[in-house]
C-alpha cells in the first residue's frame, strides 16, 4: 500500500511565476507539479504524491500561522501520511518556507523531508524539526537531488531506524537520540581514553560547541580617506523596531539609513535587545552605537566618511548559524559599497 | 568594542576594545553629558587606532 | 526563601529583593545586577531540579559594601537612572557566563510558577531552597539561625 | 592493601522464620528486621515488600538502592561512619549478596522521584529491574525536621543491607574477586611501560537531598582527597541523594563503581591504575575553584598521564566538570568526561550548561529529557501520589488509564553518569 504524500513547492516551481508572484497565498492541486513529477517516478510504488501545495515564498514566511494551518488541513483532507518539500537549493526564502512547511507538518505528527543547499538559512532554522538532504546551490543540481531525496524519504516512510547523518546522507540535525550501545558507558569511556592516550582517532559521543578562528585583516593605511561603517549586536533600531527584530533568538537583522543624522536621540531610536536593562540605551542610543562621536570625527576630517547605513541585530541567544550567515551578507554589502573598515559594537 | 573581553576572544574577534559596561558600552550615566561624550570619543579613537594597526593575532587594545 | 538567617555583626550591608513572577524573573534581576558589577556567590543552577520542578530560586550576589550602587528600597529592575548612587563597575566574567547559561536553561524549559504548585509541595520546595542556600549564605557572612 | 569480595548469588527473595541464604534463595525474617529498624524512634512505621525481575510491579519514589555487604575479615565494618566505626576499610574479606538490592521508599518530600519498573518499557532504563529487590517502605514521624527524616530513611537502608549480609556470613561464596591496591611507591614502579591513569570521582554535594558522605563526613565540608578503590567497595562513600533519580549515584553504584571496575580490568595490561581522587560539587563559586584546582593538583602529584572524570547531577556540576577538564588538560593530563545530557524533549537543546574546547572526549548516559509512557502495573510499592509532582514528570503525567508519561529523568539511574548502563546518545 503506497504511502500518501503531499508535495510543497513555491510559486516558481509551481509554474505560476517568479519574484513578482512571491506573495500568492497557498493553493492545492491534485497530483504532481513541477519537480513532483520526477519525485513521483523515483518514489515508484512506495509512495504516491496525491496533491501539491503551491505557495508564494513571501506569503509563507510572512503568514506562518495561516500557512501552517493550511498545510495541516490539506494533509488531513487528503488523508496523507507525509509531506515532502522543495528542493529549494540556495533560495533563502524558499528554503525557509520549505523548512517551515516540514516543521508545521512534523509538529502535527507527519513524516517530513526536504532538500536545500547546506548554507541556506532554512537549514539552521529548521534542521531540528525535519530531515534535510544537502543539494547543490542551484536548480541545475535537480537531477542529482531528487534521487537522494526520494531514496531517503522512502526509507524514513518505511519506518526503518536511520543511522547518523554521515551514513544516510542528510544534513546533521543536531538532535540527540538515545540508544543502547554494546558496552556500558564506563567501558566506552576507558576505551576512548586509551585511544586518546595513544593518539589514535576516536569519536566523542558528544561534541562541545566551539567557535572557529578568522585571520586578521591588515590595518587601514589612511583613516582620513576611509569609509567606516557601524554594525552592532546591541539591538539599536529606529523607534518602533520596524523589522520586529526579536528581543532574544533573533531571526533577522536590519539596515537603516543615517544620512543627515548626527546624533541618536531618545524617542527616535531605541534598543530591541532583551539581554540587558534597556534604560540607558533608550535614554541615549549613542551609548551603544557611537554615531555622535563618529560624525564629529567625520567633520574634523579624522575619518573619510561614516557609511550611510548601519546594520543591527539582537545578539541574545542568537543561533550561531544565523549570526554567521548575517555576518557574511553584511560583509558583502559593505565590501560592494567600498567600505574599508567596520566598528562592531556589542553589549 | 565589547565589555566582556573573554567572550570576544572565544568567538574569534581579532581587534578588541574593552568598553564600559553591558547596558551602556560606550557611555556612563553617572557622568554629565560633556564628560560622557569625552569618554565615548576616547573609546572610539582607540577603535580607530586599532583599525589602523596591523595585528597578527587576537589583540586587546 | 525564609528569612530566619540573622545578619551577624560583620555581615556586610545587605539588600534583599523579592521578585514576583517566576524563577526566570529572579534570574533576569540577577543578570541586571551582574551587569552593574555585582558578583555571584554561588552557581545560579544550584539544586538538581529542572525549571518545571522547583518554583523557588534565590540568587546571592555580593559587592564591596560602600558602592553597592543601589538604594535600599530600590528593586534592580526599576528605573535606575533616578538613583544617584548608581554605580557601574566592570561585570565579573564568570558570573556573567553562569547567569547567561542559567537563562538559556530556563528559556528552553517550562518555568514553574509558585501559583501552579500545591501547598504541600510549596512548603517542601521552600524548605529545600532554604537548605541549598545555607552554604552560600554562611560563606557570605550570614549566621544560620 | 588487598580486598577479596566473596560474592554469594541471590536469585530469589522470600519472607520466613530465619534470615539467611541457601542455594540462591535469601529468606528474611520481617519481624526481626522491623524490630531492628524501629529502634530508631524517628521512624513511625516500616513495611517490607518483595519485587523480582519480570513482576508487574512499580516501586516509587525510590530514595536509595544499597547492595547488602559486611566484613568477613579485615579492619572496620562496611559503611564506615554510619554502620561501621570510622576505621579505614578496604582490606581483608567482604561478603556480598550479589543479584539483589535493598530499595528504600516512602514519602519524605513532595518533589521527589525515582521509578523502578520490574517489567515493561521502563525496565531497560534501570539496573534495578534486573535485581531481586527487598523494598523497605518507610514512614518517618511527621513531627521531626526534614533533616532528621532524611537521615532516618538513609540509616534504615544501610542497616537493612548490613543486617541481611551479616546473617549470611557462613554462606559459601559462589565466586570471589580480589583487588590489589599497593602503596604508591610500588604502584609507580609497576608496569613501567603502561600509561598511569587516575579516576577523578566527582561527588554530588549541594545540600539537603543532594549530599554524599565519605566515612560519615559530608562531602561539602571536605577538600578533594585520595581514596583507594577498595575502600569504595566497602561503602566508604554513601549517598544521601534523592535528586534527580536518573543521574544521582545511589549507594549501590558507589559500591559497584563501573569506572573503577573498567580501570581494574585493564590494570597491568593496558594501563597502570594508580589512584582515585574524590572531589565535590559545592554550589559556591569559591569552592568550585578551590576543589577543581586541588583535585587536579593531586592528579599531578600522582604524575598521571590521563584521567577519567565523572560528574554527578546536572547544571551546577557542569561548571565543576568543565573546570576539572580544563585544568587537567592544561596540566597535560588527557581526559575523558562521563556525564549525561538535558537536550530537551526534542533533543535539540544544548546538552550541558557549560562547555570547553578541551572537552573533546565525552561519553554520556543519554538525554534525560526523553519522554516515555509507562503502562500501569498490577502492583505499586511506595507512594503513587508522587507521580504528579515527580521530578522529570510534570503535572498530569498520570493518565486516566493509570499509565505514566514521564521523562526518563524520573527513572532510577536511567542516565547514570558513572556509565553504569549501556544507554547513550548520538546525533542525527
Amino acid at each position: 500500500m503506497a504511502y500518501r504524500v503531499i508535495h510543497y513547492i513555491n510559486q516558481f516551481f509551481g509554474g505560476i511565476g517568479g519574484e513578482e508572484k512571491a506573495d500568492i497565498a497557498p493553493e492545492v492541486r491534485d497530483g504532481v507539479a513541477g519537480p513532483g513529477m520526477g519525485l513521483a517516478k523515483l518514489l515508484g510504488d512506495k509512495a504516491e504524491i496525491v496533491a501539491t501545495i503551491i505557495c508564494g515564498d513571501n506569503y509563507c514566511v510572512g503568514n506562518q500561522e495561516e500557512v501552517g494551518k493550511f498545510i495541516v488541513d490539506t494533509l488531513k483532507k487528503y488523508n496523507a501520511d507525509a509531506l515532502i518539500a522543495g528542493p529549494a537549493f540556495n533560495a533563502g526564502r524558499y528554503g525557509m518556507a520549505s523548512g517551515f512547511a516540514c516543521s508545521a507538518a512534523a509538529a502535527a505528527g507527519y513524516t517530513t523531508l526536504t532538500g536545500m543547499y547546506p548554507e541556506n538559512p532554512g537549514v539552521e532554522l529548521y534542521k531540528a524539526n525535519t530531515y534535510i538532504v544537502p543539494t547543490t546551490d542551484s536548480a541545475a543540481g535537480m537531477g542529482k537531488a531528487l534521487p537522494v531525496m526520494a531514496a531517503l524519504f522512502a526509507k524514513i516512510l518505511s519506518g526503518e531506524k536511520l543511522g547518523t547523518a554521515e551514513a544516510e546522507g542528510y544534513i546533521e540535525r543536531g538532535v540527540r537520540i538515545n540508544t543502547f550501545y554494546e558496552e556500558v558507558g564506563a567501558e566506552r569511556a576507558v576505551a576512548m581514553l586509551l585511544k586518546k592516550i595513544k593518539g589514535e582517532p576516536f569519536t566523542t559521543e558528544y561534541k562541545m560547541p566551539v567557535f572557529d578562528r578568522v585571520t586578521p585583516r591588515p590595518g587601514v593605511k589612511d583613516l582620513s580617506k576611509a569609509t567606516i561603517a557601524l554594525v552592532t549586536s546591541g539591538g539599536i533600531v529606529p523607534m518602533g523596531n520596524p523589522d520586529h527584530i526579536a528581543a532574544s533568538s533573533a531571526r533577522n537583522y536590519g539596515g537603516y539609513e543615517i544620512d543627515g543624522v548626527t546624533d541618536l536621540v531618545s524617542g527616535k531610536y531605541q534598543t530591541a535587545h532583551g539581554g540587558y536593562d534597556q534604560t540607558y540605551a533608550n535614554q541615549d542610543p549613542d551609548r551603544v552605537l557611537p554615531v555622535d562621536v563618529l560624525r564629529d570625527l567625520e567633520k574634523e576630517g579624522k575619518i573619510g566618511k561614516l557609511y550611510h547605513t548601519f546594520y543591527t541585530t539582537v545578539g541574545n541567544g542568537t543561533a550561531v548559524g544565523n549570526a554567521k550567515k548575517w555576518g557574511e551578507e553584511i560583509g558583502k554589502q559593505l565590501k560592494d559599497n567600498n567600505v574599508q573598515a567596520v566598528i562592531l559594537t556589542s553589549t | 568594542m565589547a565589555s566582556i573581553v573573554p567572550i570576544s576572544q572565544s568567538v574569534g574577534a581579532n581587534r578588541i576594545i574593552p568598553t564600559v559596561a553591558i547596558p551602556h558600552p560606550l557611555g556612563n550615566p553617572t557622568l554629565d553629558e560633556k564628560g560622557e561624550k569625552a569618554l565615548r570619543r576616547k573609546l572610539v579613537e582607540k577603535a580607530l587606532d586599532a583599525l589602523h594597526t596591523d595585528v597578527k593575532e587576537q589583540t586587546v587594545f | 526563601m525564609q528569612a530566619n538567617f540573622t545578619a551577624g555583626a560583620d555581615t556586610p550591608k545587605q539588600i534583599c529583593f523579592f521578585c514576583d513572577g517566576d524563577a526566570l524573573q529572579v534570574l533576569v534581576a540577577a543578570r541586571d545586577l551582574i551587569h552593574m558589577g555585582w558578583k555571584l556567590v554561588h552557581h545560579p543552577l544550584y539544586g538538581n531540579y529542572r525549571p518545571h520542578q522547583q518554583p523557588y530560586r534565590s540568587i546571592l550576589l555580593q559587592r564591596e559594601a560602600e558602592n553597592s550602587g543601589l538604594s535600599h528600597e530600590q528593586n534592580p529592575t526599576q528605573d535606575q537612572s533616578l538613583n544617584p548612587a548608581y554605580q557601574c563597575l566592570a561585570p565579573d566574567p564568570a558570573s556573567l557566563q553562569l547567569i547567561e547559561a542559567a537563562l538559556d536553561v530556563y528559556r528552553a524549559d517550562r518555568v514553574l510558577n509558585p501559583q501552579q504548585v500545591p501547598d504541600v509541595m510549596l512548603r517542601d520546595c521552600s524548605q529545600l531552597d532554604y537548605e541549598l542556600m545555607r552554604l552560600p549564605l554562611e560563606q557570605a557572612g550570614w549566621e544560620a539561625a | 592493601m588487598n580486598l577479596e569480595l566473596h560474592k554469594v548469588a541471590v536469585r530469589q527473595l522470600a519472607f520466613g522464620a530465619k534470615t539467611g541464604v541457601s542455594n540462591g534463595v535469601l529468606t528474611v525474617n520481617k519481624e526481626e528486621l522491623k524490630a531492628l529498624l524501629l529502634k530508631d524512634d524517628r521512624l513511625a512505621a516500616v513495611e517490607f515488600d518483595l519485587a523480582h525481575p519480570g513482576d508487574s510491579t512499580r516501586i516509587m519514589p525510590v530514595k536509595d538502592a544499597i547492595e547488602p555487604r559486611c566484613k568477613l575479615e579485615g579492619q572496620g565494618e562496611v559503611f564506615p561512619g554510619f554502620i561501621g566505626p570510622v576505621e579505614s576499610v578496604g582490606s581483608g574479606k567482604t561478603l556480598v549478596l550479589e543479584g539483589m538490592a535493598v530499595l528504600t521508599t516512602g514519602r519524605l518530600v513532595a518533589p521527589q522521584e525515582g521509578i523502578v519498573d520490574m517489567t515493561g518499557p521502563g525496565a531497560p532504563y534501570t539496573p534495578f529491574s534486573q535485581t531481586c529487590n527487598l523494598v523497605v517502605v518507610l514512614t518517618p514521624r511527621e513531627d521531626i525536621k526534614l533533616h532528621h527524616a532524611e537521615e532516618t530513611c538513609r540509616m534504615a537502608g544501610l542497616k537493612t543491607a548490613h543486617y541481611l549480609a551479616s546473617q549470611c556470613k557462613a554462606a559459601k561464596a559462589d565466586h570471589t574477586e580480589s583487588y590489589d591496591f599497593p602503596p604508591l611507591t610500588q604502584a609507580m614502579q609497576a608496569y613501567p611501560g603502561l600509561p598511569k591513569v587516575a579516576y577523578v570521582y566527582m561527588l554530588q554535594s549541594q545540600g539537603l537531598l543532594h549530599d554524599t558522605w565519605v566515612y560519615g563526613v559530608d562531602a561539602k565540608r571536605t577538600l578533594p582527597t585520595l581514596i583507594s578503590p577498595t575502600e569504595t567497595m566497602d561503602g566508604a562513600i554513601i549517598s544521601g541523594n534523592c535528586v534527580s533519580a536518573c543521574d544521582k549515584n545511589n549507594t549501590y553504584v558507589h559500591l559497584n563503581n563501573p569506572i573503577i571496575k573498567a580501570l581494574y580490568k585493564r590494570h597491568g595490561k593496558e594501563i597502570n591504575f594508580v589512584g582515585v581522587v574524590i572531589t565535590n560539587e559545592n554550589v559556591t563559586l569559591a569552592d568550585k575553584q578551590r576543589s577543581s584546582s586541588y583535585a587536579i593538583k593531586l592528579a599531578e602529584m600522582l604524575g598521571v598521564d590521563a584521567a577519567v572524570i565523572s560528574e554527578e547531577g546536572f547544571g551546577n556540576p557542569d561548571a565543576d566538570l568543565v573546570l576539572n577538564c580544563v585544568k587537567a588538560e592544561k596540566a597535560g593530563i588527557k581526559t575523558v568526561l562521563v556525564t549525561d545530557e538535558y537536550a530537551g524533549a526534542n533533543g535539540a537543546s544544548q546538552s550541558l550548561a557549560d562547555s570547553c574546547q578541551e572537552g573533546n572526549a565525552v561519553v554520556t548516559g543519554g538525554n534525560a529529557n526523553e519522554t516515555i509512557v509507562l503502562p500501569p502495573m498490577a502492583k505499586v510499592i511506595g507512594d503513587i501520589g508522587q507521580a504528579d509532582v515527580i521530578a522529570g514528570g510534570f503535572f498530569g503525567s498520570k493518565r486516566p488509564d493509570g499509565s505514566l508519561e514521564v521523562e526518563i529523568q524520573a527513572i532510577l539511574a536511567a542516565t547514570n553518569e558513572l556509565g553504569f548502563s549501556k544507554i547513550g546518545a548520538y546525533t542525527i
